[in-house]
């Protein structure tokens, strides 16, 4: 189940952010700007996260199944008792954001994340008329994102 | 959802709490008063600060104790606050279920009417004509709610208004929100 | 063991307890040891520009003299936790209170009160009244709270009271949820030994901390028990 | 209403906080009775928080000198011993009408008994471990766990949490000797950790055979 979805540029500013209407879904209507500030937060964080890695983890990764891409060691996933945030970052810096239900599995994401990336390839990258780093307001991005999201709140 | 809170208080006092019998918490508090009394022959005043003080420490201690075996998440409102104050708290640990009455209108205060109160049965004022006017017995109440109530960010003023000891018709005890703490955050923060 | 390290802050935001489990320990005076990578030649792979080496923790700019405090040494503590033998090595090569003012603790809380901000701004409940609105606005343990963060690394299992105080340990990333042992913690070791204590404070100056070896005994004991049984 | 009598009970946890409170209560009496300031008026809801460096939650009342000072042992003592006075005849009363149990307290050792099991059941829960005399006065009551000290310790080690404990092993000291002054025997009470096995105490008892 899917909540919301943000996406960010290498820098943090905020690209893209859609609340879904799915139901009971316990996130509530915020102010424009604090989609801004939760945006450079997690932006933030997710290079925090990965200078605390702990001297004895440093390896873990490599053991790790997950697909382990750009987004090396930086922040990947917070659970709290409402929803989870799962956090993906393109090799060029886009970081995808989303908001799930708790029981959204990590392997779940991994596909979610796929398409989205596709999407944002195909309808926002090969857009002539998008530019870079600025804010995303594609109408067929909007659509096919709408059917990924359909497919998952099922 | 009141009835709730008070089934939550009745098992947490059968099944959670260790008794002790209440006439030697009597005798404890009453020798404590006693003798604080003749520390500072009878100056009221002082001894109402003393067993304030006393209360306040033990106040900020013991929520955690009541944490522990409640379990209970926030209040959204300070009527919930009474409620649970009244019908856990005192439940819990004193084994009474005083009144709420007295709310204001803004709901920011609201008095506990003590029926039962083990730490003076049986206690009779001196009877000097100061202590009935001067001397509120059981002020270590007051200053364990104040301890309690401010650890969960609740700044509270508590005060008790009239005591059967001192002639009263009822023992009243009147709790008033002052503010609700900003939490603190850590240097540097915006 | 999959327990890096274990921190305990107080309501006014101090790291009031650090427990530190490891060989590559950032050692008290504050210049970290490089923990030789086992695994041979680990490629360097910071293609982004965001990420520098991050290969271990930064040598933390700032001295960390003030980290030992006259009543908690950083010392290395011998205790007689379980009978593993490894659990035991790593209990002995970690450090008590050493990292309590130091960049990595005042990132890590950092880190956790900005997504605990998030976790409480992003799902409110409804209020009616302005009370009710106000209750909510501090929000200790609120409608939504926080529970962890992970990396590919490592977890970071977050619990918080209803008075302020945070748990917080840092794990192997695959480890199960910790709250239940996090509130265990609070409920048999931290109640009995500091709360039911008249000698020991709840209310902590800015330099005070937990180091009484009861109390470090038993939090090592806790975790070395639960080692096989975190994945 | 005698089969009321003692039937109502409260939390131990409640007594348990008011005994180790009244140490600091002391201390911070102390602390007032010296400096002779002109003493604290309830203004505001913070009353009486004179000491700036005392505050709610914090331990500064035991590194405060007059911690071990006599005086505050003695009064310490005193709770204790006020305590005991008037707590004798509740007990007995409460044995003889509704236990149907009535106690001999004619000799000593039958007061030591009484003392062992009655009095530190109602107290602590528990009944006191051993019980031994010289059969010349002199008796040394053991507990091998004693319940307040269960949870203490100092954060400078076992040395220094046995020095901070002497004001609260007062207040059963005062007990002990309240109990007996009620009965008509004077005694002394000390009471000192076993070999430093904390919380395991033992009480030498005195008694100079007045009666």
């Amino acid at each position: 189940m899917l909540y919301s979805i943000y996406i960010t540029s290498r820098s943090g500013s905020l690209l893209y952010q859609k609340d879904f209407k799915t139901v009971n879904s316990p996130i509530t209507k915020q102010r424009s700007n604090d989609y801004l500030v939760i945006a450079s937060t997690l932006h933030g964080v997710h290079a925090i996260a990965s200078k605390l890695t702990p001297p004895d983890a440093v390896h873990n990764y490599q053991k790790a199944k997950t697909l382990a891409n750009s987004n090396r060691t930086g922040l990947r996933e917070v659970s709290t008792s409402q929803f989870k945030i799962f956090m993906n970052q393109t090799v060029t810096g886009i970081k995808i954001i989303v908001f799930a239900s708790p029981n959204m599995e990590e392997t779940k994401f991994a596909a979610i994340y796929d398409k989205i990336y596709e999407h944002y390839c195909n309808y926002v990258l090969k857009n002539p008329f998008y530019q870079l780093d600025m804010p995303i307001r594609c109408q067929l991005f909007d659509t096919h994102l709408n059917s990924v999201v359909a497919g998952c709140n099922v | 959802m009141s009835k709730q809170i008070k089934q939550l208080g009745d098992d947490v006092w059968k099944t959670k709490v260790e008794k002790v019998n209440s006439e030697l918490f009597t005798l404890t508090y009453g020798s404590i008063v006693a003798q604080l009394c003749r520390d500072f022959n009878n100056n009221y005043e002082e001894v109402n600060a003393q067993t304030y003080k006393m209360g306040y420490n033990i106040g900020v201690r013991l929520i955690d104790e009541f944490l522990q075996k409640t379990q209970l998440s926030r209040c959204s409102s300070f009527r919930d606050t009474a409620e649970i104050v009244s019908k856990v708290g005192f439940k819990m640990f004193l084994n009474v279920v005083p009144n709420i009455t007295n709310w204001t209108s803004d709901m920011t205060t609201f008095s506990l009417i003590l029926t039962e109160n083990p730490l003076a049965d049986f206690v009779e004022l001196p009877d000097d004509g100061k202590a009935a006017k001067e001397l509120w017995y059981s002020n270590i109440l007051c200053g364990v709610l104040r301890g309690a109530l401010e650890m969960v960010q609740l700044d509270c003023e508590v005060g008790f208004i009239s005591d059967v000891l001192r002639g009263d018709e009822t023992t009243e005890l009147r709790v008033r929100l002052v503010q609700v703490l900003k939490e603190e955050i850590p240097a540097g923060e915006e | 063991m999959p327990i890096y390290s274990f921190w305990i802050y107080d309501r006014h935001c101090n790291c009031i307890f650090s427990r530190e489990y490891g060989t590559g320990s950032q050692d008290p005076s504050g210049n970290v040891l490089k923990s030789t990578p086992k695994s041979k030649g680990s490629a360097q792979f910071a293609p982004n520009p965001s990420y520098e080496n991050t290969s271990s923790l930064p040598t933390s700019s700032q001295s960390t003299q003030n980290s030992s405090i006259s009543s908690g040494r950083g010392q290395r503590l011998l205790s007689s936790a379980s009978n593993n033998h490894k659990a035991q090595e790593l209990i002995q090569k970690g450090t008590v209170n050493a990292q309590n003012n130091n960049n990595t603790s005042k990132l890590l809380f950092g880190t956790l009160f900005s997504l605990r901000k998030i976790a409480g701004s992003v799902c409110t409940p409804q209020t009616e009244t302005h009370q009710e609105e106000e209750f909510n606005t501090s929000n200790l343990n609120s409608f939504n709270a926080l529970q962890s963060f992970r990396t590919l690394n490592y977890k970071c299992h977050y619990y918080e009271t209803m008075n302020g105080l945070r748990f917080v340990v840092v794990t192997h990333p695959a480890a199960r949820s910790l709250q239940s042992s996090l509130i265990e913690i609070y409920h048999s070791i931290y109640l009995p030994t500091v709360v039911r204590n008249p000698l020991m404070p709840v209310n902590y100056r800015e330099d005070e901390v937990i180091s009484n070896d009861r109390f470090v005994r038993a939090i090592d004991e806790y975790w070395a028990s639960l080692e096989e049984t975190l994945t | 209403m005698p089969e009321e009598f003692f039937s109502k009970e409260v939390s131990a946890m409640a007594l348990e906080y008011l005994v180790n409170e009244c140490v600091a209560l002391s201390v911070r009496v102390e602390e007032l009775l010296a400096s002779d300031s002109v003493p604290g008026t309830l203004a505001g809801d913070v009353a009486g928080l004179k000491l700036e460096q005392d505050k709610p939650g914090t331990v500064d009342f035991a590194s405060n000198p007059k911690f071990l000072g006599l005086n505050n042992l003695y009064r310490v003592e005193r709770y204790g011993y006020e305590i005991g006075y008037k707590i004798t005849d509740c007990i007995i009363y409460k044995k003889s009408v509704q236990e149907g149990v009535n106690i001999q307290l004619l000799e000593v050792l039958e007061v030591m008994k009484f003392i062992c099991r009655d009095v530190w059941r109602m107290f602590y829960l528990k009944q006191m471990d051993n019980l031994r005399t010289n059969h010349i006065g002199t008796f040394v009551l053991v507990d091998n766990n004693f319940r307040p000290l269960i949870n203490v310790s100092s954060a400078q080690g076992d040395a220094d949490t046995i020095r901070k404990i002497q004001p609260y092993l007062q207040l059963p000291c005062g007990l002990i000797r309240g109990i007996l002054a009620s009965l008509g025997i004077s005694a002394v009470v000390k009471a000192d950790v076993i070999e430093n096995r904390l919380p395991a105490v033992s009480f030498n008892v005195q008694t100079s055979l007045a009666k």
